[in-house]
């Protein structure tokens, strides 16, 4: 029995309309087989359009649709939807794609490009005809999260999701939550205070009694899918035992290791037992297996000898036997219907810019390192001083776009806080040194959000903040003083400027680490390894898998408010999701010919989300429907021909490519 | 003074000359002046590596023509070598030159024989070809 | 083992003294210098503008001799010479449209077959600086020597990839190899001024004079270089300097290959100081290097 | 004038037959109180937000005065950094919004009056006169058709016409007509009545009264967005809005879209011809705290890049100047976006403030300076393209008075705290999402319309816990 085909055709404004000539595709649309409708329209996505295709098809009970219009990422549903809510099974409607593959890329032959439009409405009509009419696929949900990462992204989606009743757990790699905000003194533009802006955040987390916080952590193997992920957390070995530990400080002072301090940005040193930083949650001590003594290989000779008894000061200084050197790691697991991927920044390494140093001359520091000295709580005080001699720098060079707007040799990108973060250091080093000179080194300034621009420009008048325009070639040492050598595009002079202290504003890069845990995540990232949201401005806080959410700098750098408000977009999604009892998911999945199928499982190998599994009853490769994403990779593999993709069979395909290759040759 | 400055101008012959031997898309230069930092030659120069390709870009062509930055330009490439959109100016510098001597014709080069002697009893003679191809006399 | 060498004109000439040591240092390192028959001038310039052919085909006959002669491998000595091989033959390699141009005009079938290396890669990647060590006789004790780079043995960097641009220390593990002291000074990668030696004398003179500063303040004893043409900026500057600069204290500019040879316990004699504006042996003397 | 295309897209005496596509919402009152939000502004933000809300079971009362929802975004042609079709990227949000059983769609309507506490707020709204009944009209366009009266229309920034009786857009949702009083033969001269002649269903309705209604929400999401500056009046060194061939930003992005007055084609407004340079002015208005605005407008980098960059796809032999003083390409992918453009499409970027433009026949003379070469430039232009400053909506101030929210000195709404809680105002219940706040692009303004709907709903569900925990 012949199914009853309507085919419409969309102008989308000039775009499709401007290479393909829509009235004859409708003309030829109409003496295709099985076509008892075919008509164009100029936007059929808006609602006119949409109501058109749902009057014809009641009109004239179609049983199945063609919509030639732009790609089916921008609306398949829109019109499966439509089609829906007139009774038409949402699998019996199809999107050819005119746009994208047809009307853009044939700009200036339009007839060929309408006959090539035919033919893929031709084809597509041909898959219709075989589809058949499913139903859609419901999934439990889990309402409860998990966070990766304690940074202010991470800490500002669990608040929300937790208020809004749901359990959160935060997983943090560091011994404390807090991110690189800890780091920082004050914000731009308005100078307030973060500790105590961040304190209020962190200890409202540690109170709530929806948040478990896993320190130490991270994710060791991701399970499920949306709705239903499990996800298995490792945690280091807790060498001391918090509820002993009545943070004296007496095993900080016997360890013999001397390490720069990573908080401090190698301004510090400490020990290998240590505290992470100054806030309230870090004064329990954290040991780090790599830099203590007891666990480097001491070589047999000096065991022997009687030298290599092991490192056991910070055990034998306790006096509340919280010190356990034979801990070890533990693994836990969350069960959680949905993921939050705040995973944060890391600063481009200075070691990757010879010419500035490489991160070798003393006096030549990262921004991260300038917010430390500025904080009252760092290893000056607060106080600006000079690295190398402890004196206060008078004249500083604080050089933008370090590794960033580099395309031929570092990052092409903007890394967007900079600019901001920059001139609020230099001002703050102004207001404390009054008799210093801070000297900006810029290509372009941007501050582009409200407030921003007053705020460089009150640098300027104010701390009387010296911009030259011109990128610095190279930072020298040279009898004790730093020699900047830049130019000023602007007056076309060379300059050298005699500088005491030099301040690199890196580039942002994704943190360390972010490429193997989007792997584990199945998160696609892009060139540098940030990770990609399905669509800028559709879906800017969606990953690439259903569940799993985007927040901060992880994503893309930017400033404190912008990761704010994307954290808390990114818990809005989420409560939206687990408002709902189930979630509905496509049929259109992959599926198993019992009869055929010989159990090889070849396809469980090769399904990259974990869909397959072998049935040990049966001994056949089952399909986990909530799992399955349609890729079509073990239809591909499998040597029998026992998989089939549901309404994108072989069969249909072949039709389909008959089709194309049909008018390939007529033309 | 005011400078005009027009499509004509901007896609003028001489400027599409030197764009088409050197090879480098003036346009990828973003003029943040890196160059200019590092460049060696700078003390002799009336425009700044990064002036040049500036002047490039808006099609000043007599300002180019005329400057004298590009017979100072040693080919060190240090520009090149840290421009962060990989513009090569040494190149551009010597496009320019090249147009030049190809206006002035051979007679017009440097004469070695003008130079002393003892000069000539020390220099390499890697110095005199580079000076024969590149230079006019001063 | 034999590496085919091109010693080039200036080496022939006015830089002899970095070709014969050079020479007699490979025998004494166990390995020949085999000089590469009917050897023509490479050119002395690259050429920067992508119309100009012609200059390439000296260059071109001569890694296409190389090829010829059965070798795959092609050793320079002085910088110029390198870089003007080496980019050629990354022409060769890389922009086929150019390749066949040159080629043709010259009547040969080249592919840029041979790989171009410097002496100090030889020393480096084939020999090993270990190894050097070890050969040493008598070692550079307390001379603390700046080793200076220029650009050529380092730029354009895709095309050469010698060392790290920014901060390359192949020199800087020779001399190590050979017991000195290498100085860090800023300037190690500046131009001296190359070829404006002929016409912008006052470029050469300030370029030189800012090298060899930064070089005595980073305290260097010494200057070593591997090109005849920053050996003559730097070393023949100096009296220039010094008019202007009264408190100029000058410096002596060597090869690298002097040193090496002085290392290998090669006689002082051979090594053609003489040629040197300033004099090296007072200061070589008083090391205890020579006697 | 190039030649203008209709803008009702419909097919002359073909009038379709649409039915009102919000009549099968569910009860806004369905529901208790702190399950009502309202939003007020329906563009991309304000959309957002409510289909956010609409997705987790809340009612959501969306309010805007224009009549109809897609904000400004509905103006634009393609978008940065993707170039993709704007039209392509808002219709399927405008549609879901008004198909949304959850989303009550209130078009023409402003803010009276706001009582009540936080969880239990009680809105005032004037419905303005449409002078259609829009419960009758089915939107068959007909009355469209038939208008006589055709005249240079504030959504297509003046350069277009629109009837007196019209929709926004062929797309419009809801999809129904409203009359432009000051255009309407009718309304301004007693005679004409053709589009009440012609509606086969009586709704035209030359004598509605304005009509007010009370809705009782737990928590409002303010999205108004933003207006250009005034250049007209507020700058004549730019010509004043005199100089015919001199327009902004906004206006530009009506040339180039398909569907607006030239279909998409770059001629000049006051000839007619093919622009063949083309010259931009950015931050005209931004960053001048002595006369103008002391902010940046933050996207005007962007568009203006991607103006040059379109403008050179459709006019490949012409040259595109660009006046700037910072080139502001800070969000992901962005800095790529400007420095393709520039490689691929040869744009002349001068540094430095266009000082004065004139008209010197037909060519726009253009004053400026660039300030890498110390030089001062002028250029002959066919057609001047100004970045004008963006601007709180008009009306801004007041609606914060009615709200008791805070505004800055240049009338953008103050959130909480700039960092911490950026969308959260100095009153509970009421959130900021959008360029109200603060301008911003696009993809930050419809992740700030998410993080407020989030905002909302935290702030409910902890509205009725606290009564479960009282009861």
């Amino acid at each position: 029995m012949k199914k009853k085909l309507g085919v419409f055709i969309c102008w989308c404004g000039s775009n499709i309309a401007s290479s393909v000539d829509v009235d004859k595709a409708v003309a030829e649309a109409e003496k295709l087989d099985g076509v008892v409708h075919a008509e164009n329209y100029m936007y059929m996505c808006s609602d006119p359009g949409q109501q058109l295709v749902k009057d014809t098809i009641a009109e004239k009970g179609l049983e199945g649709v063609v919509v030639a219009c732009c790609s089916p990422r921008m609306h398949e549903n829109t019109f499966r939807k439509a089609a829906g809510s007139v009774g038409l099974n949402s699998y019996l409607l199809e999107i050819a794609n005119i746009r994208e593959q047809c009307s853009w890329v044939h700009q200036n032959n339009k007839p060929l490009a309408t006959a090539k439009a035919v033919s893929i409405i031709e084809g597509t009509l041909d898959k219709v005809k075989e589809n058949l009419p499913l139903e859609t696929i419901t999934i439990d949900i889990t309402k409860r999260n998990c966070v990766v990462g304690g940074g202010i992204a991470g800490i500002m989606a669990a608040l929300d999701l937790a208020n809004a009743g749901y359990d959160v757990a935060i997983i943090e790699k560091e011994p404390a939550i807090g991110g690189h905000m800890s780091q920082i003194g004050q914000t731009f533009p308005y100078f307030h205070n973060v500790p105590e802006l961040l304190q209020k955040k962190i200890d409202e987390v540690n109170a709530h009694p929806r948040i478990k916080v896993y320190l130490n952590s991270e994710v060791e193997v991701l399970d499920g899918y949306v709705g239903n992920f499990n996800v298995t957390i490792r945690t280091k070995p807790a060498f001391v035992d918090p509820d002993k530990c009545s943070a004296c400080g007496k095993c900080l002072e016997v360890c013999p290791v001397s390490v720069a301090d990573e908080f401090n940005r190698g301004l510090s040193q400490r020990g290998a037992i240590f505290r992470y930083n100054q806030t309230e949650g870090a004064r329990i001590p954290v040991l780090e297996q790599r830099d203590c003594l007891h666990f480097v290989d001491v070589e047999e000779a000096e065991m022997d000898a009687g030298a290599g008894v092991r490192c056991r000061a910070c055990v034998e200084a306790c006096p509340e036997n919280a010190i356990d050197l034979g801990a070890i790691r533990t693994l836990s697991e969350e069960f959680v219907g949905a993921i939050v991927m705040a995973t944060g920044y890391d600063l481009y390494s200075p070691a990757k810019m010879p010419e500035y140093g490489a991160g070798k001359i003393p006096d030549v520091i990262d921004a991260l390192a300038f917010e430390r000295l500025l904080d009252p709580k760092g290893p000056t005080g607060g106080q600006v001083l000079r690295p190398s001699d402890g004196k206060v720098p008078k004249n500083v060079v604080f050089i933008q776009c370090v590794g960033s707007r580099d395309p031929e040799r570092h990052k092409a990108y903007c890394s967007r806080a900079c600019c901001m973060y920059t001139a609020k250091q230099a001002r703050l080093y102004r207001q404390q040194v009054a008799e210093g000179t801070a000297y900006i080194s810029y290509m372009d300034i941007r501050s582009d959000s409200r407030d921003f621009e007053e705020f460089v420009q009150a640098g300027m008048e104010e701390e009387n903040l010296v911009y030259i325009r011109g990128r610095v070639a190279k930072v020298i040492q040279e009898n004790g003083f730093l020699k900047v050598f830049t130019s000023d595009t602007l007056t076309s002079r060379q300059l050298e400027i005699e500088a005491d202290l030099v301040v690199l504003a890196m580039a942002m890069e994704p943190k360390a680490g972010t490429r193997e845990l989007a792997k584990k995540m199945n998160v696609t990232i892009d060139g540098d390894a940030f990770l990609s949201e399905t669509h800028i401005k559709l879906y800017p806080v969606e990953s690439s898998t259903k569940g799993v959410y985007l927040a901060g700098c992880g994503q893309s750098p930017k400033d404190i408010t912008d990761t704010v408000s994307q954290a808390l977009a990114t818990a809005g999604k989420i409560q939206l999701m687990f408002s709902n009892e189930t979630l509905i998911a496509d049929p259109l999945i992959a599926e198993v010919k019992n009869d055929i199928c010989s159990g090889c499982g070849i396809c469980i190998d090769i399904c990259p989300y974990g869909a397959r599994l072998m049935n040990d009853f049966t001994r056949i490769s089952d399909v986990n429907q909530a799992v399955c994403q349609g890729c079509g990779a073990c239809i591909a593999a499998c040597p029998n021909k026992a998989c089939e993709l549901i309404n994108s069979t072989s069969r249909q395909f072949i039709r389909m490519i008959g089709d194309f290759a049909g008018k390939a040759e007529a033309v | 003074m005011k400078t005009v400055i027009s499509r004509s101008q901007v896609k003028g012959d001489f400027v599409s000359k030197v764009a088409e031997i050197s090879g480098e898309n003036f346009f990828d230069c973003y003029q943040c002046g890196n160059c200019s930092a590092g460049c060696p030659s700078v003390d002799e120069m009336d425009l700044l590596p990064s002036q040049v390709v500036r002047y490039l870009q808006l099609g000043l062509e007599e300002e180019v023509k005329n400057c004298k930055s590009m017979w100072v330009c040693a080919a060190c490439m240090m520009c090149h070598a840290r421009c962060p959109k990989g513009v090569d100016i040494s190149k551009i510098m010597e496009a320019l030159r090249v147009l030049r001597l190809r206006e002035v014709g051979a007679e017009g080069h440097i004469d070695v024989t003008d130079f002393s002697d003892d000069y000539l009893a020390r220099a390499p003679q890697i110095a005199m070809i580079s000076g024969y191809r590149k230079f006019l006399p001063l | 083992m034999k590496y085919p060498y091109f010693p080039g004109c200036t080496l022939y000439t006015k830089a002899k003294k970095l070709d014969d040591a050079g020479r007699e240092c490979s025998l004494k390192l166990g390995f020949e210098l085999d000089e590469l028959k009917d050897w023509t001038c490479c050119g002395a310039t690259f050429p920067l503008v992508n119309d100009q052919h012609i200059t390439m085909s000296g260059p071109t006959r001569i890694l296409a001799d190389t090829k010829e002669q059965g070798n795959d491998k092609l050793v320079a000595l002085c910088s110029v010479c390198y870089n003007v091989l080496k980019r050629t033959n990354h022409v060769m390699l890389n922009d086929e449209e150019r390749r066949a141009k040159v080629t043709d005009f010259i009547e040969r079938d080249y592919h840029g077959e041979v790989e171009v290396l410097h002496y100090l890669q030889v020393l480096r990647d084939e020999i090993g600086f270990d190894a050097l060590k070890e050969k040493v006789v008598k070692p550079l004790a307390g001379l603390k020597v700046a080793c200076y780079y220029g650009c050529l043995l380092l730029r354009p960097v895709k095309e050469i990839g010698l060392d790290v641009m920014e901060n390359p220390t192949i020199f800087e593990d020779f001399i190590r190899a050979l017991g000195g002291e290498p100085v860090e000074f800023p300037y190690k990668i500046e131009c001296c001024g190359a070829f404006q030696a002929v016409h912008s004398m006052d470029t050469a003179t300030r370029c030189s004079r800012d090298i060899l500063n930064s070089a005595k303040d980073s305290g260097a004893d010494l200057v070593i270089t591997t090109c005849p043409l920053c050996q003559f900026n730097l070393d023949d500057r100096q009296p220039e300097i010094q008019k202007s600069d009264p408190g100029f204290s000058s410096i002596p500019i060597l090869y690298f290959t002097q040193l090496l040879a002085l290392a290998l316990d090669l006689s002082a004699e051979e090594l053609g100081f003489e040629r040197n504006l300033i004099d090296p042996l007072p200061l070589l003397r008083e090391k205890g290097i020579v006697s | 004038m190039g030649e203008l295309i209709e803008l009702t897209g419909l097919k002359d005496g073909e009038p379709t037959s649409c039915v009102a596509v919000f009549g099968d919402h569910t009860d806004f009152e369905s529901v208790p109180v702190d399950r009502r939000v309202m939003v007020i502004g329906a563009g991309i933000t304000g959309i957002t937000s409510a289909i956010d809300l609409g997705n987790a079971g809340y009612q959501v009362m969306l309010v805007d005065r224009l009549p109809s929802v897609g904000g400004r975004m509905l103006q634009l042609s393609e978008t940065f950094p993707t170039l993709d079709c704007a039209q392509c990227t808002l219709t399927p949000r405008t549609v879901e919004s008004g198909q949304h059983p959850n989303v009550l769609l209130k078009t023409s309507c402003e803010i009276e009056d706001l009582k009540g506490e936080p969880g239990d707020f009680t809105v005032r709204v004037r419905q303005k006169i449409t002078y259609v009944d829009w419960n009758k009209c089915t939107g068959c366009g007909t009355c469209i058709q038939k208008c006589p009266s055709k005249s240079i229309a504030l959504f297509e920034r003046d350069a277009g016409r629109m009837t007196a009786i019209y929709t926004l857009s062929p797309q419009a949702v809801p999809n129904k007509p409203v009359i432009d009083a000051d255009r309407c033969r009718y309304l301004t001269k007693g005679k004409c009545g053709v589009c009440a002649k012609v509606c086969p269903v009586d709704a035209i309705n030359y004598e509605q009264q304005e009509s007010f209604f009370e809705a009782q929400v737990g928590a409002i999401i303010v999205a108004t967005g933003f207006d250009i500056y005034d250049w007209k009046n507020k700058m004549p060194e730019y010509g004043g809005g005199k100089i015919p061939d001199v327009i902004d930003g906004l206006t530009m992005e009506r040339y180039l879209s398909a569907s607006g007055p030239t279909a998409g084609a770059i001629v000049r407004p006051s000839d007619g011809k093919i622009v063949k340079e083309i010259v931009f002015i950015q931050c005209v208005g931004s960053r001048n705290p002595e006369f103008h605005k002391s902010y940046c407008s933050r996207v005007c980098c962007m568009y203006t890049a991607k103006h040059a960059r379109l403008y050179k796809h459709k006019v490949h032999d012409g040259q595109v100047y660009i006046f700037y003083i910072d080139i502001r390409s800070t969000g992901k992918g962005y800095e790529q976006f400007i420095q393709q453009s520039v490689s691929e499409e040869e744009i002349v970027y001068l540094r430095g403030r266009a000082a004065k433009l004139y008209q010197d026949g037909d060519k726009v003379m253009v004053q400026g300076a660039d300030t890498l070469t110390g030089k001062k430039i002028e250029v002959a232009a066919d057609m001047v393209v100004l970045a004008a400053a963006m601007v709180p909506n008009e009306g801004a101030r007041e609606l914060a008075a009615i709200l008791g929210l805070e505004c800055n000195k240049d009338g953008f709404f103050k959130e909480d705290n700039y960092k911490l809680s950026p969308v959260e105002t100095g009153r509970q219940g009421i959130y900021l999402a959008g360029c109200c706040q603060g301008i911003k692009d696009i993809a930050d303004s419809a992740a700030q319309g998410s993080a407020a709907a989030s905002k909302a709903l935290v702030f409910l569900s902890s509205v009725r816990r606290q009564k479960q925990e009282a009861v």
